[in-house]
């Protein structure tokens, strides 16, 4: 296999299998959740279910302050990556093509050299990441295989994205196959993984919301 | 170059030395000198060398070569007949002595092979094969040339050959014959081939300078060039269209036309977004450009569509950028989730039905229950 | 003596549900919920993560609710819930968590944590691996009506001495009632006080109230322990009582877990709605406040704070009522950092103080309490849940700290208007 | 003085005391509910409230030791309580109520306090018992007279 076909391949059939199984184990995923339901609340409300849990969608994005004091390595480090992986993500020229050209629709990217300084924002932070999950004794505890497998499935795209675009190392072709199976691989083991957290925190935050707007509590 | 001049010079300039030929052809030493001093510059050899090259090539003997044309469109041909330096050709033709190439030479039919033959046996192991199209190995009868199949012919030249030129991307990779779904089976030479030295000049097609740039090298040295992974000439194939282009600025910066007549296409900004592959195409068309270095497909306004690299025509399509997908991904998506949603409710019943049967074999836990 | 590992495996696998299931599917293993979590900050011990309390419910989520668990106990791979595990897990579960809530407050991801860890107490329970002093007090609420053994002579007594100290009556079983008061087994053996100061303060109200002899006790052991059949069965008791009554509003006391028990289990617990309302003690005194018909004169001498009892404040929704009934007596009070939803667990909640094994820890735990109150230096701190109250005192000796508890209701008794004694604080 | 019969006029007779007159009276409330609890510091506390000469450093040692007292025998949240135990905790609080300094004391003065908590302590050791309703309410009627019979000497002591 040449190294075009390599990336042929990736971009053709490997993407459609990795798309598959991912399609298929998020749909599958959150059927599960939703379907295992959720008795009523038969207690009198003192506040509204469905706008606390909207709420709470995207208030938990912000910690309290005390809360931040007490765990700003972990939340400054997780705001940098997140906010990183979007941007090189979802405003990079080329990703957005992609987007359209699946969805429909697309949005106007970022400069080319601001998603590249990203890149290397979330690299580092992600690196930082790492190194905060093994010496935090308390992350170092819950951290199990799950743990390293998604957070190198979530860096290696952004290197290989990052080495491709600056082409260093390999030829052109093997550099954007490399970086088109590296995010396949992310897609695979999405639906199996902590990963799933993109997609389920809505859930999750909606639920907290809801429980605690229900009691009059902003959560 | 005519068909009739590289004919007639056939007899007469089989034997002798290149610097003989040239002598006789009325080619000062001065203007091989100029010649070479371009050649050597594209072939990245030092200035120093050139003396020695041009002496070199002077003393060379004059090598036979065989030109195999299979599934192709002569396209190739037709480049190599266009080479910009305006006496390359000569040089090249009178530097070489082409004993058959059936679109060029004068003779047809059982002459024309007959002098193929002739050559092959004449400068067995000596002479160089060049060959343009793919061989259709599924099933050779889909091109023949006098009765015999690409395939076994080919095999039959390589036996003999020094070395062997793919020229064009379809011998080189199998080119657009072998596009999905290859209907002949059609493999590049290098497939067939094992047991020679073979120069892959990919290009759809190949740019002329770079075809004459790799038979002043065997000339030069009687070596090949140095090769890359692909069996591709270094010297020419060792940058991406993207490194080289003059648009690249505006790739790095994010500036990208969207149409090919919005305001970005007018201002000359980067193509990627309307296909272009020069990113991951390897070839010289950026530098040393096309029609004696006027232009050169992106520099006219039109994407790269890659053809000097393997499987070109199954990219995706020229229009569509080098990071979408290659298929319908929005389809499979759909069809996908669709399938997936039944077997998730299924998956979902399964867990509710599992959970009330736990509902239902749960004993009341009364306070005599706290304790094993 | 009929628990087992089986009916406490099919107890947790009821207790899954979407939430649990969304919830457990979100956790990215950040450990941001064990610096909400005083029992992992003043110990430094990861085990005691909030998350990994869940631990054996989220191994029965994963292994019978999701797709790849079912192929993994197939294949005999996923991780299974035995009785070493509980074991190991029953001091996590129950001595190093008072379900305060907080964790839930502050998951990045939205999880209820500490609605996953009361979960899990269903299934350690069921396998009987609860605590011995849950269980003791579990047994006493079934069988005496209350956690601590409080008959009604006790109540009677209690009720006598105060009609004598306030020459009010206290009525009881009047049928009609607006108001039917709970009790909680705290406030009648330690704080009788707290009776004198509704009957004071309902007298001057004006409002009809009353005291159930069938069904005084508002704790509720059952919602502690994590057996939500003897929950039911104490929540109906007091639907009975009440129906029978023929009340209004059922009142919860200064009692955390009783509000929890009452207010927002209590119907789910049954399985239907309550023909009655339920109020906060601290609600209601609001609503008579709004009314106008709870005046107070004289102010709090010194400087007061408030500590939000989590199953009042974060978990039960009675924030604002209490602030503003303090605003009557005091204008000098003074927040606590991190206060209301976001107040720090006294330490013994979630039936930590009924569990006598868990006495060093909840005592070492208080030190974030102590660094709470060290940073405003109250003169007294106000509370609403006689359980807080006394182990706020405890901790406070323990800590050689010299700031007295109030609790909010008695204290506005203490400055109801036309009285002779108003104001004497 | 006639005699005090009833809460109102033992209260307003109390809250009439000076401070230290408070603390006497209340360490006789104490006094005579002490045999309900097996703490031996209350009775170096009442020993301290009970003298005229304490200084104030003794005072706010026997406030420490009552309420230390006072924590060690209440009844925890869920765990069994007793009521014969749960009398030592309220003659432990009246014990906190005589020795408050009279800053610090909360509603009805140290005497009145002391006093309601001794009361407590005697209902408390009768709950156990069924034939508590006939000896109820012999603490306060005994408070009554005790009042009484100080306020008589005192007037004689004039």
């Amino acid at each position: 296999m040449t190294e075009i076909e390599l990336l042929n391949w990736a971009r053709g059939p490997g993407l459609q299998i990795a798309t598959i199984i991912f399609v298929a184990g998020v749909v599958i995923r959150i059927i599960e959740i939703l379907m295992l339901g959720r008795k009523p609340n038969l207690a009198e409300a003192k506040g509204s279910e469905m706008s606390a849990g909207l709420k709470t969608m995207v208030s938990r994005t912000v910690p309290d302050r005390a809360t931040f004091k007490r765990s700003s390595f972990t939340i400054t480090a997780g705001y940098f990556f997140h906010l990183g992986l979007f941007i090189t993500f979802f405003m990079f020229a080329p990703h957005i093509l992609l987007i359209r050209d699946v969805i429909g629709f697309g949005w106007p990217a970022l400069p080319t050299p601001v998603v590249d300084a990203f890149a290397v924002i979330t690299i580092i932070s992600l690196l930082a990441v790492l190194v905060n999950r093994l010496t935090n004794k308390v992350m170092r505890y819950l951290t199990n295989f799950g743990d390293l497998l998604t957070w190198f499935l979530t860096l290696a795209p952004l290197v290989t994205g990052y080495i491709a675009f600056h082409r260093i190392g390999f030829t052109a072709p093997t550099l954007l196959a490399m970086h088109i199976l590296s995010v396949e691989l992310l897609l695979i083991v999405f639906p199996f993984t902590k990963l799933m957290h993109a997609f389920t925190l809505f859930l999750a935050r909606w639920y907290n919301g809801a429980i605690s707007g229900y009691r009059g509590v902003a959560s | 170059m005519t068909k009739d001049k590289i004919m007639q010079d056939e007899g007469k300039i089989r034997q002798g030395t290149l610097g003989e030929a040239l002598n006789r052809q009325g080619v000062s030493r001065r203007s091989f000198m100029k010649y070479f001093a371009s050649t050597a510059s594209m072939l990245a050899l030092p200035p120093a060398m050139l003396p020695v090259i041009a002496r070199a090539l002077e003393q060379a003997r004059r090598p036979s070569v065989i030109w195999l044309s299979f599934q192709e469109c002569t396209g190739c041909t037709e480049s190599f007949t266009r080479a910009h330096t305006s006496t390359l050709e000569n040089l090249i033709f009178d530097a070489i002595s082409l004993d058959y190439h059936h679109t060029l030479q004068a003779a047809a039919g059982h002459a024309a092979e007959a002098a193929r033959v002739a050559a092959m046996e004449e400068n067995y192991g000596e002479y160089l094969l060049v060959v343009d199209g793919s061989i259709p190995a599924g099933n050779p009868g889909y091109s023949t040339i006098a009765g015999i199949s690409n395939l076994d012919m080919l095999k039959e030249a390589a036996k003999g050959a020094a070395a062997i030129i793919a020229v064009g991307t379809c011998s080189t990779y199998g080119g657009i014959p072998q596009a999905d779904p290859n209907p002949t089976g059609a493999v590049s030479v290098g497939e067939i081939i094992k047991d020679k030295p073979i120069v892959n000049v990919p290009g759809c097609p190949p740019i002329p300078v770079v075809m004459t740039g790799v038979l002043a090298h065997f000339l030069t040295f009687g070596t090949l060039p140095e090769l890359d992974h692909l069996g591709r000439p270094k010297t020419f194939y060792g940058k991406s269209i993207h490194d080289r282009c003059y648009r690249r600025p505006f790739y790095d910066k994010g500036l990208f036309a969207e149409t090919f007549d919005d305001e970005g296409a007018k201002k000359g900004w980067c193509l990627f977004k309307l296909g272009c592959k020069g990113p991951t195409t390897y070839n010289a068309c950026a530098t040393v450009k096309w029609n004696d270095g006027t232009s050169f497909p992106i520099e006219a306004g039109h994407p790269c569509i890659g053809c000097s690299e393997p499987d070109f025509w199954d990219g995706g399509g020229f229009y569509r950028a080098l990071s979408m997908p290659t298929e319908n991904i929005t389809k499979t998506a759909v069809y996908t989730a669709a399938g997936a949603a039944a077997a998730g409710v299924a998956l979902g019943a399964m867990n509710r039905a599992k959970k009330s049967a736990s509902n239902k074999i749960h004993i009341k836990v009364t306070i005599d229950d706290l304790e094993k | 003596m009929s628990a087992s590992l089986d009916k406490g495996i099919n107890a947790l696998k009821q207790q899954v549900d979407a939430s649990v299931a969304a919830f457990f599917s979100s956790c990215v293993h950040c450990g941001i919920c064990a610096e909400a979590c005083l029992f992992y900050t003043e110990t430094g011990d990861p085990e005691r993560t909030p998350i990994n309390k869940t631990e054996p419910l989220r191994r029965i989520w994963k292994s019978e609710y999701t797709l790849m668990g079912r192929l993994g106990k197939l294949l005999g791979l996923s991780k299974k819930v035995d009785d070493k595990l509980l074991a190991d897990w029953e001091t996590l579960v129950y001595d190093s968590c008072t379900m305060c809530g907080r964790c839930s407050m502050v998951c990045p991801v939205g999880n209820d944590i500490t609605l996953m860890i009361r979960k899990t107490r269903e299934g350690m329970a069921a396998a009987g691996h609860a605590p011995e002093g849950l269980i003791g007090a579990s047994k006493r609420s079934v069988t005496i009506g209350s956690p601590m053994g409080v008959k009604l002579p006790a109540l009677l007594a209690q009720v006598r001495h105060v009609e004598e100290d306030s020459g009010l009556k206290v009525p009881l079983d009047v049928v009609g009632a607006e108001y039917m008061l709970l009790l909680s087994s705290m406030e009648i053996m330690n704080f009788p006080e707290f009776i004198e100061a509704i009957a004071r303060i309902f007298d001057k109200a004006n409002a009809s109230w009353t005291i159930s002899t069938e069904a005084f006790e508002a704790t509720n052991s059952g919602i502690q322990i994590g057996v939500s059949d003897i929950a039911a069965e104490l929540v109906q008791r007091i639907v009975d009582a009440a129906e029978k009554l023929k009340v209004k509003t059922v009142i919860s006391p200064e009692c955390g877990h009783a509000y929890m028990a009452i207010r927002w289990d209590g119907p789910n617990l049954v399985g239907k709605k309550f023909g009655f309302k339920v109020r906060h003690v601290l609600e209601v005194l609001d609503d008579l406040r709004q009314q106008g018909r709870l005046t107070t004169t004289g102010m709090e001498k010194g400087k007061l704070t408030y500590h939000d009892p989590c199953q009042i404040s974060r978990r039960g929704g009675v924030i604002d009522e209490p602030r503003r009934l303090i605003d009557m007596v005091s204008d000098n009070f003074v927040e606590m950092p991190d206060h209301g939803k976001m107040n720090w667990c006294c330490g013994a909640g979630g039936g930590v103080s009924a569990n006598e094994r868990a006495d060093e820890i909840r005592l070492k735990v208080f030190q974030r309490k102590k660094d709470q109150f060290d940073a405003i230096r109250p003169d007294a701190i106000v509370s609403a849940c006689s359980n807080c109250r006394i182990h706020l005192e405890d901790g406070l000796e323990e800590y050689n700290m010299d700031i007295p508890l109030l609790s909010l209701t008695e204290m506005i008794a203490e400055h109801l208007g036309d009285d002779d004694r108003a104001g004497a604080a | 003085m006639k005699d005090i019969g009833n809460d109102a006029d033992f209260r307003q007779a109390l809250q009439a005391l000076d401070p230290m007159q408070q603390r006497e009276v209340a360490a006789i409330f104490v006094q005579h509910v002490l045999p309900l609890s097996g703490d031996k510091r209350l009775d170096r506390v009442i020993r301290t409230v009970a003298d005229n000469d304490a200084s104030e450093f003794e005072l706010s040692g026997a406030l420490k030791s009552a309420k230390a007292a006072t924590f060690d025998s209440h009844a925890r949240c869920g765990a069994e309580g007793h009521w014969s135990e749960q009398a030592g905790y309220f003659v432990a609080r009246a014990a906190v109520a005589a020795s408050t300094p009279p800053a610090q004391t909360r509603v009805g003065g140290a005497a009145w306090q002391a006093a309601m908590s001794a009361r407590m302590a005697h209902t408390s050791m009768l709950i156990d018992d069924v034939s508590s309703e006939q000896t109820a309410h012999t603490e306060c009627e005994w408070q009554y007279r005790s009042l009484s019979d100080y306020l008589n000497a005192q007037a004689e002591g004039k």
